[in-house]
């Protein structure tokens, strides 16, 4: 070993929640210096770089930081970052980064996935931890296609899309991803862009701070096997009229000149409004709360697509609610409390023990 | 309590086996249990082997609803809990038509005849009552109304119908107190703890335990006490232990005695769920258990922790241990320490979920895909596995990779007199966590090709690890062709180095050569060890090798097999062991093989050993 | 082989939608004469015999029918219906089921699963079975524990719950499977009650005739290890103040004399109000839509829990889309309409064969 | 259209090696595959293996993004695609880098000297231009500016920049072609029928491909051409066809022959998907497929299609593999008939994905939980995987069991010309599903140990199956000891009656016996044979066993082995089939091994066996 030893148990379990230093941090503190093996204008470069950015502004030093991922282009993600990282098994990434957390609540537990790894082989994974409200930033790549393997569908590929999979085009309904979050009472839900750097840095600001899971659907361009996913999306001309920023507290509009709005109709029917137009005034819009208790609201959000609605961007839901780690670690310190810390002399001896002589 | 020093004359017996059986409500694991700790603090050796259907509650008096518990207490050392019984109890007719092909000739059958009506022997499928019929005849019948004498003796507590009937299996507790002349006090404290909120109840099974034990003083029918001495253990303090229990307790004792967090993520699965359920109980020592989504997120979340620093650990069993596959293979990529502790049951697929089998060494050894290799070990009694467990940590830990152990249904759910050790006998740990960052690499490694443990937080040593194949010493990722066969044959003699850190394997028996070798592997110790000394008794040219160590093997094992004639390989499987071992040491070997669920009788053993010898 | 050749291609893909024949049948025509191993008084008695029920007003003969199920107690199911059926292996009915459904569209497959078999082991299935619309009834028995290893917590255990692996209670919130069912946006999701035979054959009824993957959630009492599960929702002096009882069209009425309803309030946050108080009446109540095109009345309610909400019996919502088998099947027969069907040679010589003389 | 004759001096050659090489995003593979086209068209027999990055596209230019295609073409019978190779077409310094050590000295090294500037030879690491600086005096060199020349070929069509240089592979292989005295006809066809939208592109390639050959013709530096004459195939129809290509079609034509619908349920994985991805084409033959969810669920459906009657199968890698093992082990409780391939990659874990390994054989036999065996096939040569794939559905069918077909890397992304068999040539399915309620037990057996295969759907056999141990004839559930031993053997007994299903194994070279005999298994074979026949064409005494039939294994192996003095063992892992072998035949084997990620070279195997024989 080509070094010297430190306490046995260094890092147990139950260290306070979140370490902040007094350094200040830049952005290259957190690269690995590889190489960097995307596909040129592969959509996770601007990630990688957000993601430096929202972590210099943390004052947390790269060792205290763990990236786990799973497989897929997305999932190369760790190698880049100059911190800790695990790089796991497809679709594992949450489990891993889960027993990690537990073992260490010191740390700050970074999650980056694909589509395919998230929603695909890692749903179960997904969907229990975001039940439990794991404290782990979770950033899931969504280019809507498998680009490691070479581009088949993904469960957010579109009806019709033509994969290496799906020749004759994907006939399978895509996962509302966000939807599927909140049918799980997800305390952190949010959705930005890649090409909107301004926008994703403001979104992992927002993660970084979120006690508990928070799950960010980034969409991301895969320039290689579906090119064209976002166009609608980002394209000058139209994209104003398929997004809409959400701002808490502000009333939901959208469009070249917000002048367009959200309002909620008849049988919880959200309907696209021109203010002015019949009467329709601003007041008449629904009001976006990311911090309402109830998620239903987030939920209406949650299920909007283009053309028909504008897909919402920015912090669906926000809401405080224990850790699955904090509590893990208070029932222990709770049970320790009231019956005595175990020493090993009694573990090993147990409640029935006699003496042979 | 006083209880009058019994009038009747004493036998001395050297070993008894003893079995409750009767319906899974009838409460026949808890005398079972109550019965061993006596039998225990009254300083028998013992083994004792639970036995409950599958379904949660079969219909009651039902054949498939029958549950039984066996303990065999010795003044000598116990190795099974004994392949047949001298003493049966059968609280109803369905418990006797399961369990009578087990009882001795001329053994004792206590039987509650008040269950043996109409009703009760059509469910059990007795066209006659066997009780009248003449076909006990070999055995020593004691038919009592148990079920009356209950309600009799419990009626002062004002308990009344089901409630006082469940009283009767402490009647039949107190009997066979009487019979081997135990201890009332133990089991008495006992229903007090047990009981402390429900006086009546409390009072009412005292009252039963008591009836039983002075109607085998008192009635005419028994005519004999028996006495079992002491058994001749090596003083120190004594615990009994469950299989599942040990291992809970081997991994919990590991991580304290290494200062570490135990981290153990489990699935539940039969019959492997009561180490989660042993541990979960222990949170005041500080341990945090898990229970995942699925096997295969409680193999990464052990990854994960291991990588955090902390013993993970998992235990599961077939079906289990194969969804674990994958990421046990993430494991050995990564060179992480952990353990994954399998309890195997019979398969293959769900099989036969409540019985035991060891047919999961194929997959313990090479279900993985690519060139995986891990350490496995095989506990050979249920006190055994604390060892094994905790062994199977302290290799994990010194070679930074996952082991498993192979253990099984039938030394999950048996128990025997454990000696505890004291802390200072146990192996300490030497683990060392790196934090100079000069000259730090990932996969560097050490005189054991162990790489270092370098835990997240530690300043200056952030690095990145995957299941890609990985740049020798650097830990990079490495597409190279050269480097790819450097990094499998590290991996592989790794493994084969572990076999430095175990001993070398003991024979029992003549050591320098013998007609035939018997070898077993883990739980089939018992009954082969036992099959040996009858054999060595009647003057049989025969050596006993118990495996423990399934890979890495020890070491000398080349030079003990050219000393025998002849090799029989016995397992509770089709010949795994066999086959592996062929394979190494390329020597045609016989196998014993026995896939019923149930573990090895001696006598079974003894019957292939002289069936082996008669063929040579 | 104890019988005759049939010829080799009996049940292909592709057949017709849900097979109906003219015969009548009774209950016990779909029984399978095995003992039924249940503990007494379990649940799962009430759920067999309202099954068997059904299956008998459906006019589809026990030979059509398959029961797929994977490994718990509810699990054993199959074995006791005199159908076809398969007792899988944990968690994985669903996959099991849907590869049967895609092989042979002609029969109508059920799932048994259990809380611990469908939402912990089996979540992925369960969304993505959902999420495809794949046409399979999915009873699930929730006993808020896992009964067949002897009561471990499951992910509908409730917080605070003593159970063999948390001996000292469940920290970790419990799945509202309806919720994430919806969040699936699943086409037919319900929840009845095993102590209510009337109800569930209702549940029953409908989801038999749905087209399309319908998710039933049966509360169902596991008598060993989680006997008060449900008291609250079935004792006669609690159950009407604890249970909201659905019917389409109708407002949201509950409570002994039914003078009690849910009233939307602000920021989409539903309240309970008592007809005649404050002003209220009926008309403020919020009606029942199983037909809503959008799911958000479902999701709402699919979040009640006593105390603070009755919860919801019956169907939350029903509606149409194409199923996942009959879109392959679709798919299949457009490419060989406009292709023609493929022959053995062709298919042997491929494109590019030469003649080598 | 009509090329002039060529004026330049023919040699004639029998066999040739080319590799082209280049960016990843230089279409390297594209004409690869055209070459392997016209050469198949033109009669040669051929052996063709892309290699290319693991990356989607790594950095341009540099070394990891180097993308090559080998295409070995010859007068006589090939087995593989070439150890080193006779042309190197290198399309930048990086692939020159790369690739330059498997150019035969004397060699034909084409390089594209535009590529040689400052950029392009930093990025490939030379700190020298290896065309200038004298490193390459071994090689035939011929330094082109095929940039510039590919622009001005195509200036006429207004392409411009990026879009005119995209066609400097055309380039190259226009000269290759010359070289090598290539018809042009299939590869302009081939312009037309894919560029039938894009007319400027189609010019421009067909002008780039033309000025590459005519290049070759008049240009002073290339002197000789030469001739590979057709290679005496036996007479009929053939088709180029992969390895992955071939699994697809196996199934594909298994179904269509017996009748049946084929159900491929399965997950993308490399170097799997392209099963996927031909299957999926294939609707109009009715075949449906399903992308599962994950692995678990692909082997789940695959179940429950079989179940229905459909022939079901799955394509995977190790890592799906490894979680495919609980279900497989379902599949083989059940009793149903499915297949699995296993397209075997660099391993452990996610190991090396692109590269090839035979790693996986212990997880294929051994790698579940419980005594679980089913019939494991691996198949020789890429077209030898439709074969081994419709032999598995036969196998499957008859004995009513999983089976696992042991594909890798190397013959998935392989290539070579199959004859295309005559339909009746295909051995006829001979499946029977009960109709008659009489007598109908789902677990009785036929002479072959087969249960019926009787379909939900079919009046009055409805019955249910399931992973818990199953009653004998009955298949209901039993827990009776007797009965599951009974299954157990009865299960491997079955699968060991497979051995009457095939053929007797075959020994290349002195049956009767030798100093040496050389087992490969499956992939191996190419290399293997190649060795095997330099070796006895320098007289040494050695024979080839290619074993196919890995489970059961051909019923005259024991037989075989006694007649050679030693035995070694060539296989691409640590020395898996070695300890099967040396198990069952108990007999001490050498192994050949090598984990890189490659193929043997077949020089490898020769000096393995000259090695082995120096020693004996
Ligand atoms: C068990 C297993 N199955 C399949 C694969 C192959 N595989 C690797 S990445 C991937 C999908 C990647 O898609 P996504 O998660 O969307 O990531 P992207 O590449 O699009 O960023 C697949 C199927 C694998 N590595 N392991
Ligand atoms: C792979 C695997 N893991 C674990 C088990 C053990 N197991 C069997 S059933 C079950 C849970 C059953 O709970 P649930 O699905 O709620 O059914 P219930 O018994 O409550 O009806 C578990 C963990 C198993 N059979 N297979
Ligand atoms: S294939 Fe797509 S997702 Fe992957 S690196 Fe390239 S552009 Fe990015
Ligand atoms: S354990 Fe519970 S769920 Fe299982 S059969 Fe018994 S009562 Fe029913
Ligand atoms: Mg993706
Ligand atoms: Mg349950």
């Amino acid at each position: 070993m080509n070094s010297t030893a430190v306490p046995v148990n260094a890092g147990p379990a139950g260290k306070s929640d979140t370490p902040v230093r007094a350094t200040t941090y830049k952005p290259g503190d957190y690269a690995s210096g590889h190489d960097v093996r995307w596909c040129p204008w592969c959509g996770d470069y601007a990630v990688l770089s957000q993601v430096k950015k929202t972590l210099s502004t943390l004052g947390i030093s790269p060792d205290q930081i763990v990236f786990v991922s799973g497989i897929g282009c997305s999932s190369r993600f760790p190698y880049y970052m100059g911190v800790y990282g695990i790089h796991g098994i497809h679709g594992r990434a949450l489990a891993i980064a889960t027993g990690l957390k537990l073992a260490r609540r010191d740390l700050s537990v970074w999650v980056a996935t694909g589509d395919g790894d998230c929603l695909s082989i890692g749903g179960n994974h997904l969907i229990h931890t975001l039940r439990r409200n794991m404290d782990l930033k979770i950033i899931m790549f969504n280019n809507r296609i498998y680009g490691l393997t070479k581009g088949q569908a993904s469960p957010t590929s579109v009806v019709g899309q033509i994969t290496a999979s799906t020749p004759y085009g994907v006939i399978e309904p895509p996962f509302a991803p966000l939807a599927l979050a909140l049918g799980c009472q997800a305390t952190f839900v949010a959705r930005s862009l890649d090409l909107n750097p301004k926008h994703l840095e403001m979104v992992l600001d927002r993660a970084a701070v979120h006690q508990g899971a928070a799950f960010i659907e980034v969409y991301q361009t895969c320039r290689i096997f579906n090119d064209a996913a976002f166009e609608q999306l980002t394209d000058r001309a139209l994209r104003d009229e398929n997004l809409l920023m959400l701002e808490h507290g502000k009333p939901l509009r959208f469009g070249k000149n917000r002048e367009k709005g959200i309002r909620l109709g008849a049988n919880l029917q959200p309907e696209v409004v021109v203010i002015g137009e019949n009467g329709v005034a601003e007041k008449d819009l629904l009001v976006h709360d990311e911090k309402a208790p109830n998620p239903n609201l987030a939920y209406i959000l949650s299920q909007f697509h283009y053309p028909q609605f504008p897909e919402p961007m920015g912090v669906l839901r926000a809401v405080e609610a224990p850790t699955y780690d904090a509590l893990v670690d208070k029932q222990i310190k709770d049970i320790q409390a009231s019956k005595g810390e175990g020493d090993l002399a009694s573990l090993l001896r147990g409640t029935d023990a006699w003496e042979v002589d | 309590m006083a209880v009058n020093t019994p009038q009747k004359p004493r036998e001395t017996m050297e070993a008894v086996a003893v079995r409750f059986a009767g319906d899974s409500g009838d409460g026949m694991q808890m005398v079972g249990s109550l019965f061993t700790a006596t039998s225990a603090l009254m300083g028998n050796d013992l083994a004792t082997l639970p036995d409950y259907p599958a379904e949660v509650r079969a219909p009651a008096g039902s054949l498939g609803g029958v549950s039984g518990f066996q303990v065999n207490f010795s003044s000598t050392d116990v190795y099974t809990p004994g392949d047949t019984v001298n003493v049966l109890v059968a609280l109803n007719p369905a418990a006797l038509k399961v369990n009578l092909r087990d009882l001795q000739k001329r053994g004792i059958l206590i039987a509650n005849s008040d269950t043996f009506n109409d009703n009760g022997l059509k469910l059990a499928q007795y066209t006659s009552n066997p009780l009248e019929d003449g076909s006990l005849a070999d055995y020593q019948v004691q038919a009592l109304p148990i079920t009356r004498m209950t309600r009799e003796a419990v009626a002062p507590t004002g308990l009344k119908g089901k409630d006082a009937d469940r009283c009767k299996n402490f009647f039949a507790l107190g009997l066979v107190y009487w019979l081997f002349d135990r201890d009332l006090q133990p089991t008495l404290d006992w229903l007090t703890q047990k009981f402390a909120k429900l006086p009546a109840v409390k009072e009412a099974n005292e009252r039963a335990l008591k009836a039983g034990y002075y109607y085998g003083e008192t009635a005419e029918m028994i005519q004999v006490q028996y006495t079992v001495q002491k058994a001749r253990l090596p003083k120190g303090l004594y615990r009994k232990i469950g299989g599942n229990e040990a291992v809970a307790l081997g991994m919990a004792v590991a991580a304290k005695r290494a200062g570490k967090t135990l981290f153990y993520g489990s699935y539940p699965i039969t019959p492997a769920s009561e180490i989660l359920h042993e541990l979960a109980r222990l949170k005041n020592y500080g341990v945090v258990t898990f229970q995942a989504e699925d096997e295969i997120a409680a193999m990464c979340s052990v990854i994960g922790a291991a990588f955090g620093g902390a013993f993970a650990a998992s235990g599961t069993s077939g079906p289990g241990l194969s969804l674990k596959t994958e990421a046990l293979g993430l494991a050995v990529m990564l060179e992480l320490p952990c353990v994954v502790v399998d309890v195997q049951r019979g398969g293959p697929s769900t099989g036969l979920p409540t019985k035991t089998e060891q047919g999961d060494l194929y997959q313990a050894l090479f279900g993985r895909h690519g060139e995986c290799p891990l350490p496995v070990l095989a506990p050979l009694s249920p006190s055994d596995c604390f060892h094994a467990t905790y062994e199977a940590f302290q290799l994990a830990a010194k070679y930074m990779t996952p082991v498993i152990v192979l253990s099984d249904g039938y030394l999950a759910n048996g128990a025997e007199p454990m000696r505890v050790p004291k802390v200072e006998e146990l192996p300490a740990f030497d683990i060392r966590h790196p934090v100079d960052p000069t000259g730090f690499e990932p996969y560097a490694r050490n005189a054991d090709l162990a790489r270092p443990w370098a835990l997240p937080g530690t300043p200056g040593l952030a690095h990145r690890i995957g299941g890609l194949e990985k740049q020798d010493v650097t830990g990079d990722v490495s597409y190279d062709p050269e480097n790819h066969e450097r990094m499998c044959r590290l991996r592989a003699e790794k493994i084969a180095k572990v076999a430095e850190s175990i001993p070398d394997q003991e024979v029992l028996g003549d050591g320098a050569g013998a007609d035939l070798l018997v070898v077993s592997w883990g739980s089939a110790y018992g009954a082969v060890r036992t099959a040996f000394e009858r054999a060595r008794a009647q003057g049989l040219s025969v050596a006993h090798l118990p495996l423990r160590y399934l890979n890495p093997m020890p070491r000398n094992l080349k030079e003990i097999f050219p000393r025998y004639k002849k090799i029989l390989v016995a397992e509770c499987n089709l010949g795994q062991l066999r086959d592996v071992l062929q394979a190494r040491y390329v020597r045609p070997m016989e196998g014993l093989n026995k896939i019923q669920g149930r573990p090895f009788a001696a006598a079974e053993v003894l019957a292939g050993i002289e069936k082996a010898l008669r063929k040579a």
